[in-house]
């Protein structure tokens, strides 16, 4: 057929020189399909799906979010958008809008800088919107979740700055516009805390707690002794959430939580060890990138890395070690089919554990029992780092 | 030649939307001087990521249609609609062999292909509408050329990026739509 | 030393408490290295050097140049340029300086859209100037060297629009300004021809040469009869250049020559065909991106596939045939390390031919006798697609 | 301690280039508060292409310094002056381990980390510069971490862009530049 096929390709027109020999069963031919025709999601996404953001390291430039559907194994990808650049990701709960904070340069990679905040629909995943970020301050690091947070019942978000002096910028995202900077000298990354404000871990160890007035001003401030030994018990600076506990885990495997409800951070005291194990050289620590995670019973999930010592928190870990807050013990441990950079457990009612690997493959493991489930393969992101559960 | 007509009139709707009419004109006056009985637009990119025609990995989990009468791996390079595509596959970004992914713009006017279906045996005119608007999709890439030639004939040449006439000229994927029969097996 | 150098690390001024226990045969340490330093390249490039466009599929927008040292296995990589989305390279070889013909938009892949030539100067790889092009119909295809030509002794810069209506943009480069546009109904790609006009393909089969005045208006336009069977010998849209004459290959394998020294076109009707060889699957065609090259004796390098058939020509190519245009046949066979895509051969003494592969890598032969030199591996870029001798 | 009062004023110098008095002042502020006797300020990113530390490929042609008290390949990740690097190897990028690709600029202040050098057995203050004006150099991906700590240690911390202070933010890749000593063996 192939002669005839090109023949076709340049003069359909003349089709009827064409004649296949083999007969065939089918009476009719398949219907015509209908252009233009483009595909929308629910603006309510499923509890099985996650959005991950992808670096795009070859290109950081073009950096992207995938939103992720890991109950499929042959259609996981189920939309992306823009994050250019360093860019932040931040999903809401209460509106279908997903936002991300990033920099553009007239030239690509030269010319004017502007910094925004850009709106997209869930559901069209077309951007609706921007807020321009001034002051061309915006901080620019490797996807954290928490330079890019909510505050005031998502209808205002906060954008961490560095230039390097620290600043956060409070955004009305229900409003469009910026209602100001807050200096925050040696202070890094922002913890919803209470109706309107945030909490901030700052360079002398301690813990500041900053609550908002209506017109996004500082209204209150406190500030914790020093409970953050950085050279020897350091804290990831992500944390799992569990309600308003935010639960962080330290470079050596310390559990500690923080109860962010009232307007002020209050230490749990109430730390734990991950525990140990056979066969670590030298030992097993956390390792990887997005390394803890709750499920909506609050049990809590650390990747874990059998070659722990210093400097090896971002190498990855090769087993999820489960974690019983109230016991304070571990409760079990999950062998990763690979080395997994970022984990996140969903809100499903069966709970699923999904890792992401240094190699770009996205592995699904049964939260509850640790039974691999399937793999997304290499089919979502080029470099995931954060994943969020719905 | 139901068919032709149909299409050819889709067709010039379509080009009719994607350009001002004395481009579309002065277009078409060359087209003219070719040998294309109407217009079949190219758009597509070669594929310089592998020698052969490229595709979703082997180990991806199939896409099919569940008819018989369509049948084969739709995130596969070898599925009987690709014949003449070249681009990320969109079935592998979030739309389908027929479908852009959200918050992408369809091209209006395309590169057209004729292929054939190996169930019923009919010639298929296929059209690859690129989907615009987000950049490189990144799954799925798949070179094929039956028909394909060079740029001078641009209805017959598959390595223009055809998001044109779209609100962004940013290419995501490509897709392979069903606008017609070319032949009835006898 | 590992807890040592982190110790350091936090805390450089307390590292007298550090002791590494070594003996060491080394009296002095090793010196300082001043800061800021940036290399520079020659304001002429080595016979040696090449210029590589790298499309960048999975980030299309953010598509470069890289230049390629190809007689360095460890440093090929010697620079690289923004050639922003289906960007088209020229080099100059009159002035120390390579344009870009590239398309920006204000929000990466939203937003305004800019089409302009950038100026980049050779030895410091900065960009240096832009021309705006006006009306955003630059156009937007997979690399090809004939979107973007000389003329007017490389003063002036010939770049195609399509929209899909085909006209070329005369741009004064020296002037850093546009002086105008020429509409090419049908037409496509630009050769130069004489001292100062081109030569385009039409779809009817006609090449047209345009004249230009010395306001970059047209002159005089002669058409040739049809000589270019679109359908059965199709010839591949990028030649390679021996002096002044233009010699292609068609997708069959046929090599024709056309001299673009006169102010129109004269084809050399001197067709020959590559010639045929055993093993051929059903036979041996042209196959690649940019699958024919010259030397600097006027010899021709076609790349050949040996599954060559309808639809094939794109698919790379195992075999380089060599071609002696006087004699009118092939006088030998180059067998490939892996499946090239696009071929260049260098104007050194001793001239190399260079291949750069499907699979990133980039091999070096040597020209003349066919014997494999070294390869760059995948140092040099992503998907390298137009490959430019010095 | 001669060495570190001309990399402490050498750096004082680069911020002052990098950022306007007030911010300097907020920072070092904010610096002070924490355990560094001065400042050393990160620049990085992590690796999530490889679960080890990255590089060039184990194929490629080795660049060495030729000097035996300067040890090991520059396209590697494992060479000692990497110990807290983090980004592509610039060496693999048209510069060099302590300069520039051609048409990037060096970014004025940087993450600083101590490496000992396997051959003299000295402990060197290595800077991390970044090149920046020109997008991601693509090659020897390398990743690691010793010393590094969360970003509330901006100055012990290696995932922050530091394109700060120059004329581009775009990331290209990172030097490892030797700029004074901290041990020398006993």
């Amino acid at each position: 057929m192939a002669k005839c096929a090109i023949f076709l390709a340049v003069a359909t027109g003349a089709s009827i020189l064409c004649h296949p020999l083999a007969a065939q069963p089918f009476d009719k031919p398949l219907a015509e399909e209908p252009v233009p025709n483009v595909a929308t999601l629910p603006a309510v996404y499923p509890s099985s799906w996650i959005i991950v953001s992808d670096f795009n390291f070859t290109a950081i430039i073009d950096g992207r979010g995938v939103v992720v559907d890991t109950s499929s194994e042959s259609e996981p990808f189920k939309g992306m958008f823009r994050a250019s650049q360093f860019a932040s990701i931040l999903s809401a709960t209460t509106k279908s809008e997903i936002y991300t904070a990033e920099s553009f340069f007239t030239r690509l990679s030269e010319g004017e800088k502007t910094d925004a905040i850009t709106i997209w629909d869930k559901s069209t995943l077309k951007s609706k919107g921007e807020i321009i970020l001034p002051g061309g301050k915006r901080q620019q690091i490797v996807t954290y979740k928490n330079t890019f947070q909510f505050t005031n019942g998502e209808k205002w978000a906060l954008v961490t700055n560095f230039t390097p002096a620290h600043s956060v910028t409070v955004v009305d995202l229900d409003g469009r516009k910026v209602l100001g900077d807050i200096e925050l000298p040696g202070c890094s990354m922002v913890y919803p805390t209470g109706e309107r404000g945030f909490t901030t871990f700052c360079a002398d160890g301690t813990l500041t707690s900053i609550t908002l007035d209506p017109a996004g001003k500082v209204a209150a401030t406190k500030t914790t002794k020093s409970i953050h030994d950085i050279d020897k018990q350091a804290m990831f600076a992500g944390p799992a959430m569990a309600g308003k506990v935010a639960w962080f885990v330290t470079y050596r495997g310390m559990v500690r939580g923080f109860d962010l409800a009232g307007n002020i951070v209050r230490p749990l005291n109430a730390d734990f060890s991950v525990g140990s194990a056979e066969g670590g050289t030298p030992e097993w620590r956390p390792g990887g990138w997005q390394v803890i995670a709750s499920d909506a019973g609050g049990k809590l999930y650390v990747l874990m890395n059998p070659s722990g010592k210093e400097g090896s928190h971002k190498d990855g870990g090769t087993e999820v070690w489960v974690l019983d807050t109230v016991k304070k013990m571990r409760i079990a441990r999950i062998a990763l089919k690979g080395v997994g950079a970022s984990i996140e457990v969903t809100r499903e009612t069966t709970p699923h554990l999904i890792v992401a690997r240094g190699d770009s493959v996205i592995d699904v493991y049964d939260a509850a029992t640790g039974a691999f489930v399937r793999t997304l393969g290499k089919a979502a992101a080029f470099n995931p780092l954060t994943l969020t559960a719905m | 030649m139901a068919d032709f007509d149909k299409f050819a009139e889709k067709l010039t709707r379509g080009v009719a939307r994607g350009t001002s009419r004395r481009s579309l004109l002065a277009w078409l006056g060359g087209a003219a001087t070719g040998a294309a009985v109407f217009p079949v637009l190219p758009v597509s990119r070669a594929n310089a990521q592998s020698a052969g025609h490229g595709g979703g990995s082997a180990d991806r989990a199939p896409v099919l249609s569940g008819n018989a009468q369509d049948p084969g791996d739709r995130t596969q390079c070898d599925y009987w609609r690709y014949c003449a595509i070249d681009g990320f596959l969109c079935t592998c970004c979030g739309g389908s062999v027929n479908t852009c992914p959200p918050g992408t713009e369809m091209s209006p006017i395309t590169w057209i292909g004729t292929c054939t279906n190996p169930a019923d045996k009919r010639a298929y005119i296929v059209s690859y509408n690129d989907c615009c608007g987000k950049s490189s999709c990144g799954q799925c890439l798949c070179n094929r050329n039956e028909g394909d030639r060079p740029p001078v004939r641009p209805q017959a040449n598959n390595d223009t990026n055809w998001c044109l006439g779209t609100e962004s000229q940013i290419y995501n994927c490509s897709t392979a739509v069903i606008i017609g029969v070319a032949t009835d097996p006898r």
